[in-house]
């Protein structure tokens, strides 16, 4: 068992168990803190397909910020954890282990399919993972997406502040507050 | 230029089951936060199937492309948090099952 | 040429558009106009008399009707000695009747519209009688019918009055059902439906065994109009119209249409002795049927009106056994007797305030003597007394009955005795006796005014000297006459003449049958005489006596109710289900549970918008998974 | 000015009209009335020389104009007259003006809209008698149906939704098949000659076979029948009327129900004669059934709208007897009692209408004695009554028994039966007059006004029509002669190549292939 495979099933794992952790840890801050392990286990596995400046921008843009945001507005609303056991959870459980095992047998067949047996490829070592060979061929071919990428980030960002800041949610949620007082 | 041992299946069947662990949480969870999170497991998911086959394929765009899905998966989060605060403000809860406009 | 015999139904026409149009303000001069109207043209009547009298037969066509396909029908008129002599007694009479109406509906609200009406009436019945193809007549018919129901509905205000006027239309429109597919049988047989075209293809209709059918449905038409068996339920309710009507339609011109028909189509009828049986049975059989009726009706018009239908019975069975000279000259001779006694009990009514039931009259001989004079002139002439015109014309018919067959002669007999009893026991009734007219009535009974008497009196003397011109040969030949009136019409009725064999009465039976006739109707006079004047045999004794047969008498059979429940109610209540149940259930009920359906569908459509976001995603993935299994198992 | 070029200039006249009407402001109500009247009356005025200078001896279209439309899929701009459309195209000119006249009070709020939605029908109403390319008819066809449903749906009484949507959805439902069937003789016409095209006197003489025939006929034959309408799919025509503004159910009657009876013989008869004659026999039994039910039913309402609704059921059951007799006698007959079902219903509907205005209700019960208060419009409700029923002298009775006369000689019980009809007609009609006019004035009653000067003039014209066809109808059948010989001819030799072995086909004929 070469290292390399060993570090596999040891991200491999890791990945899992923090997907598990997400999906059915009724507090939403320690999945979370799952989601967060599971990153850094892809990280390993990204570098482990020699996807360096994946996996480096990877825990950057993820772990580092949508995390972030994500622990960030969960303090802000103060999310309770999730109690209710019964409705839609009770059914759903079955529905969903359900689809997940049809899922993911189908997915993995076709990966078992096409590169098992003789057809097996193994990863190679490739120099294309490295930030020169993204850099060369992002600001070459792919500089109109990269452009467009950047305007679409920005349009996220003014839809996000005009959300939060827009007078009608602001209004009805007085409004919504002065009902309940009259109610008391 | 060597090969690592590790057969490249592995890596899709692993990014399989993490898509559908996210599946399972996007449908069963009842907290919208906790239902963005899943989502973004199942970006990762396909990102990690990308970065498998642009290795196989020696191809780097598989790596642009992972580059483009973080920057969805940002302006995503991004616009989804805001929405999910504004719906906060107005209902004063996140659970799903009390924000059903859609019902007939 | 002869293009002046246009005038003579265009007069009338023009009148009753005058007085329609502007009748409300012509007021009072609308009568004058209208009787003007019908003088010249029975001054142009009589012209024409004088052509036909020395054998020109006038044909003149003003332009064609209607031509489409095969079928062709001209607006063409044709004289010959039948229609003169209708057209005679048509005009003749509707002159004395529009006369007598100026008096009658003196100081009527809307006087215009009642003599644009009689107008229009006079104009369609001579369209009637003039037409030379079965299109005019049935327009004619139609025509009077309209304006028979009109006039019977004259008085709109009164309920009874308008329902009359419907149940006139309607039965009338009955006839007119078998008339119209005579028509068409007719026509489809031999393609052309003029009457000289029928006359000359009479053979063809023979070949193709139609003429029996063909004949009963004209009958059938005709029984509707004239108030035969099966169709006189609406001549007595015609009764709820102003007596003048009564007078020139239900019994001097419109209900004798009926006999015109079958007298005008006497070659087809002749040619099928199973029409000709069909037609003297119901002749004699209403002839009864409405006499026995008569004995026991207390209202005076429609006394007359049962006396009508009885002589048109009478009519019928003229025309039935092949007499038809005899059958038109009874029509003539009743159009003059029957409308005297409907204007006469038009000017007692009108003295009396307006009082019909002769229970309530008597002894008025000394207080209205010119009406009374009149009228016992026509009873007289009704009862066939000679030597007023009823004894002629009935006897005729009677004699040829009897050649027949003599059974038809002894009902015949029945009827006649029948009839001079009920007439009898109307004129005592009304003008002798002890008075019974209520004493503030009786204070100012009148004298009508001349404009009502002078009618009176020229239709009085007609009613004598009618009989006069047709007196029949077996009389005439004591003198060397011969009866002018038979060989005057003999050219018209020469086709059926020479198809049926001719009858020769010998001379004795004739005189036999004569006197027989007198003697019944002298023994009717005496009988009623006896009842009502001497009261030797007190009438309501003999009612009570025979109660269970009263009642059926004066409830004119039941027929009425007999009609209004048998067919009428269960053709209402048909209808209702109909409506109510197919229309709205049955047929609406599919258009609307087609809509239904499609709102119960999307009932069930609805379900899956539950408003959950994980359903739909649910949905979703179950949608990935099925496009995967098809790539996999491809 | 040329005629072809006139024929087109009447036809879309009212839709130019309409399209200035936009122009005049809402709130000039008179205005805006007096312009559609103004605009309906030249179009009549204009028709007429094309009734006059119709050439009567000829069986040829008329007026033609053939120009191309959508090339791409071979539609062409074709339209003429001929005998069977001239008289109709004339009665929608005429009745048009009267329809606006007679609504000129009744109408109060959006009157401007009223008056475009009525310019527009009557393009649409003349372009269907005119359009001789199939896609140009159904364009036309369905054009028709959206004024009538904001007619009915906008101006109309209480339930007028339920009734201006049914009456759509079931013409719909019709004319949605009669597109297949266009679309599959488009098809069938292309097989056979290669050229793409929709015109009407292309696919005439295609070779269509037996089984084809039979069902295209059907899918035309639901369009119409529901139109006509045919016994079994009358039931939107009383709700539709009754609910309907009176101008509304005036062109409802006078010449929407034409349509049906117009297209049968336009469509069915000329491109399907053997299917027309296989169902000969279902289609008598419709049409004599519809006469006495329709009489029938019209004579137990309550409502005199709905008793002449269901009267125009008994009235076109005579005119579907009066085609499927198939003898130029009652073929012409036939096509003149639509023109007098146009003139006698709708003069119908104006004089319910009149009284509507009054006294806001149409219960019969509710009426009694008007006589006495209205004379004048008793006595034109009088001819009008006396015109539908069928008196000699009037309009009616020369359609009428040209009808029963000329399909006698072919089916002697049909007519019998159906000449019951004219009994049953003189029933519900004077039956509904005595209620209505005579009788004792009821206390409601005392109040009502007699008809005023423009509802005289409304009436007049229909009453000179009415005893102008009575008395002198020549005018009008010289026209239909000769292009109905030509059509019963045409018929007639293809019933004599239907024989197939010997016999008449049967239904499993058809199955079979």
């Amino acid at each position: 068992m070469a290292i390399e495979e060993i570090l596999f099933w040891f991200f491999a794992v890791a990945a899992v168990a923090g997907g598990l952790g997400v999906v059915l840890h009724p507090n939403p801050i320690k999945s979370a803190l799952f989601l967060v392990m599971t990153f850094f286990a892809l990280a390993g596995e990204y570098i482990l397909l020699m996807g360096h400046f994946v996996a480096i921008v990877h825990i950057a843009v993820y772990a580092g910020a949508i995390m972030v945001l994500f622990l960030f507005v969960i303090m802000l609303l103060n999310v309770p954890e999730e109690t209710r056991q019964g409705g839609v959870w009770g059914a759903m459980r079955y529905v969903a282990l359900g689809l997940f095992v049809f899922l993911s047998f189908q997915l993995s067949y076709f990966g078992f399919q096409d590169f098992f047996g003789d057809k097996q490829q193994l990863v190679k070592e490739t120099e294309i993972g490295t930030v020169e060979s993204i850099g060369m061929s992002l600001f070459s071919e792919y500089v109109l997406p990269f452009e467009i990428a950047s305007i679409l980030l920005i349009t996220a960002m003014v839809g996000a502040i005009y959300l939060s800041k827009s007078k009608l949610i602001i209004e009805e949620s007085k409004k919504k507050k002065a009902v309940e007082k009259e109610d008391h | 230029m060597g090969t690592l041992s590790i057969p490249l299946h592995y890596f899709l069947i692993l990014a399989a089951v993490l898509f559908g662990l996210g599946v399972i949480g996007v449908i069963t969870r009842r907290n919208a936060i906790v239902i963005f999170m899943s989502i973004e497991l199942m970006l990762n998911a396909v990102n990690l199937t990308f970065v498998a086959f642009s290795n196989y394929l020696n191809n780097v765009e598989g790596h642009i492309f992972v580059f483009m899905v973080m920057v969805v998966a940002a302006a995503e989060v991004a616009v989804g948090l805001a929405i999910i605060v504004a719906i906060f403000r107005l209902r004063e809860t996140v659970h799903v099952d009390d924000i059903r406009l859609l019902k007939w | 040429m002869h293009d002046f015999i246009w005038i003579i139904p265009l007069m009338p026409l023009l009148g009753a558009i005058i007085n329609g149009l502007f009748g409300h303000i012509l007021k009072g001069k609308a009568g004058f106009i209208a009787s003007v109207a019908v003088l010249i043209s029975f001054l142009y009547t009589v012209r024409a008399f004088f052509i036909v009298m020395d054998g020109t037969i006038i044909h003149n066509e003003l332009f064609t009707w209607i031509q489409a396909g095969d079928f062709t029908a001209g607006a063409a008129v044709l004289v010959d000695q039948l229609s003169i002599v209708m057209m005679l007694v048509v005009t003749g009479v509707g002159f004395l009747i529009h006369v007598y109406s100026n008096g009658y509906m003196h100081g009527d609200r809307t006087v215009g519209k009642f003599f644009s009406y009689l107008n229009l009436f006079l104009f369609s019945m001579l369209m009637l009688v003039m037409g030379d193809n079965l299109l005019l007549l049935y327009l004619g018919w139609e025509g009077v019918g309209v304006c028979s129901y009109l006039l019977i509905g004259y008085f709109y205000e009164k309920e009874s009055a308008s329902k009359a006027g419907l149940k006139a239309f309607l039965a009338n429109r009955v006839g007119d059902f078998g008339f119209a597919i005579g028509i068409f049988i007719i026509f489809s047989t031999i393609g052309t439906i003029t009457y000289a075209g029928i006359e000359g293809q009479v053979d063809k209709l023979m070949a193709a065994g139609v003429v029996t059918s063909a004949a009963l449905l004209l009958f059938m038409g005709a029984c509707g109009k004239s108030a035969q068996f099966p169709l006189y339920i609406w001549l007595p309710d015609a009764m709820e119209g102003p007596t003048p009507v009564s007078a020139l339609i239900h019994a001097a011109t419109m209900v004798t249409a009926g006999v015109y028909m079958v007298a005008r189509l006497s070659f087809l009828f002749v040619r099928s002795d199973v029409a000709m049986m069909v037609i003297v049975i119901i002749g004699t059989f209403t002839a009864l049927f409405a006499a026995t009726m008569a004995l026991v009706n207390n209202d005076i018009k429609r006394v007359l009106a049962y006396s009508t239908i009885s002589q048109l019975g009478y009519m019928f069975i003229g025309v039935g056994v092949g007499a038809f000279a005899a059958g038109v000259f009874h029509l003539m001779t009743h159009a003059f007797f029957k409308a005297l006694l409907f204007l006469g009990a038009g000017a007692v009514m009108h003295s009396l305030a307006d009082e019909t039931d002769i229970r309530k009259m008597g002894n008025l001989y000394g207080k209205i003597k010119i009406t009374a004079l009149t009228f016992i002139m026509a009873w007289l002439a009704i009862s066939g007394i000679p030597p007023f015109s009823g004894f002629f014309s009935k006897d005729e018919i009677l004699a040829h009955a009897f050649l027949y067959s003599p059974l038809v002669w002894v009902f015949g007999a029945i009827g006649a005795f029948l009839t001079a009893f009920y007439m009898s026991r109307l004129v005592f009734l009304t003008f002798f006796g002890e008075s019974r007219v209520e004493p503030e009535v009786e204070k100012h009974i009148h004298e009508n005014p001349p404009v009502m008497t002078i009618p009176l009196m020229v239709l009085a003397v007609l009613s004598v000297v009618g009989g006069l011109i047709g007196i029949p040969a077996g009389l005439a030949y004591l003198w060397g006459g011969e009866n002018h009136f038979a060989n005057f019409l003999s050219p018209v009725f020469a086709n059926a003449a020479s198809y049926s064999e001719p009858h020769h009465i010998s001379h004795a039976l004739e005189y036999g049958l004569m006197a027989a006739s007198i003697l019944i109707a002298l023994g009717g006079i005496y009988l009623a005489y006896l009842m009502y004047i001497k009261k030797a045999m007190d009438p309501d004794a003999i009612a009570n006596r025979f109660s269970g047969a009263y009642k059926v008498l004066s409830n004119k059979y039941y027929v009425d109710e007999g009609v209004e429940a048998g067919i009428l109610n269960p053709i209402v209540r048909f209808s209702q289900w109909l409506w109510h149940f197919v229309d709205t259930r049955v047929i609406d009920g599919f258009v609307n549970s087609a809509g239904k359906i499609v709102w119960l569908l999307s009932l069930i459509a609805r379900r899956v918008q539950t408003g959950y976001v994980q359903h739909y995603a649910s949905v979703m993935v179950v949608g990935v998974i099925l496009i995967l299994a098809y790539y996999i198992f491809r | 000015m040329e005629m072809s070029s006139l024929l087109n200039w009447v036809t879309f006249l009212p839709a130019l009209g309409a399209l200035v009407l936009l122009a005049i402001p809402r709130t000039e109500t008179q205005l805006v009335k007096s312009w559609g009247l103004l605009v309906s009356l030249i179009t009549f005025l204009a028709s007429i020389p094309l009734f006059i200078m119709f050439d009567g001896n000829s069986a040829a279209m008329q007026f033609t104009t053939q120009m191309d439309w959508i090339p791409a899929i071979g539609a062409s701009y074709h339209v003429g007259i001929d005998g069977l459309s001239i008289l109709l195209y004339v009665l929608t000119t005429f009745i048009m003006p009267l329809a606006i006249f007679a609504s000129w009070n009744s109408i109060t709020e959006r009157v401007k809209e009223y008056m475009i939605a009525m310019l527009i029908l009557e393009s649409a109403m003349l372009g269907v008698f005119i359009s001789l390319d199939l896609i140009l008819f159904y364009l036309f066809w369905e054009a028709m149906l959206i004024p009538m449903y904001l007619l009915i749906g906008v101006w109309g009484g209480k339930r007028r939704i339920y009734a201006a949507l049914k009456f759509v959805v079931y013409t719909m439902v019709g004319s949605v098949l009669m597109l297949v069937a266009i679309v599959f003789l488009y098809i069938l016409n292309n097989t056979y000659t290669g050229a793409y095209s929709f015109d009407l006197m292309a696919i005439m003489n295609l070779k269509i076979s037996f089984s084809a025939q039979i069902w295209l006929f059907l899918a035309f034959a639901l369009a119409f029948a529901i139109k006509v309408p045919m016994f079994p799919f009358h039931t939107w025509l009383p709700d539709a009327h009754v609910e309907a503004p009176t101008a509304g159910s005036v062109i409802l009657a006078g010449v929407l129900l034409k349509m049906g009876t117009y297209g049968l013989l336009r469509f069915n008869l000329t491109l399907f004669p053997q299917a027309w004659e296989y169902f000969t026999p279902l289609f008598l039994w419709l049409g004599v059934i519809g006469i006495l039910y329709g009489a029938w039913v019209a004579m137990v309402q309550t409502d005199i709208k709905k008793l002449v609704a269901y009267s125009s059921v008994s009235h076109l059951g005579f005119i579907i007897l009066g085609m499927f007799a198939m003898t130029v006698t009652s073929m012409q007959g036939g096509i003149l009692q639509m023109v007098n079902h146009g003139v006698s219903s709708g003069a119908l509907f104006l004089a319910v209408g009149m009284i509507y205005e009054r006294r806001h209700t149409r219960e019969i019960s509710e009426f009694g004695g008007v006589t006495r208060v209205m004379p004048v419009f008793s006595a034109f409700f009088l001819i009008i009554c006396l015109s539908s029923l069928g008196l000699p002298g009037t309009n009616g009775f020369v359609g009428e028994f040209l009808i029963l006369v000329g399909s006698y000689g072919n089916y002697p019980v049909f007519t019998i039966v159906a000449t019951v009809g004219i009994i049953f007609a003189a029933a519900y009609l004077l039956w509904m007059f005595r209620r209505v006019m005579f009788g004792p004035l009821t206390e409601k009653n005392k109040s009502l006004t007699d008809l005023d000067g423009r509802e005289i003039a409304i009436m007049i014209p229909v009453i000179l029509m009415i005893f102008w066809i009575g008395v002198y109808p020549s005018t009008f059948t010289a026209k239909t002669e000769k292009t109905v010989e030509a059509l019963i001819e045409k018929a007639n030799k293809a019933k004599a190549e239907m024989v197939i072995e010997g016999r008449k086909p049967i239904l499993s004929d058809f199955l079979g292939e």
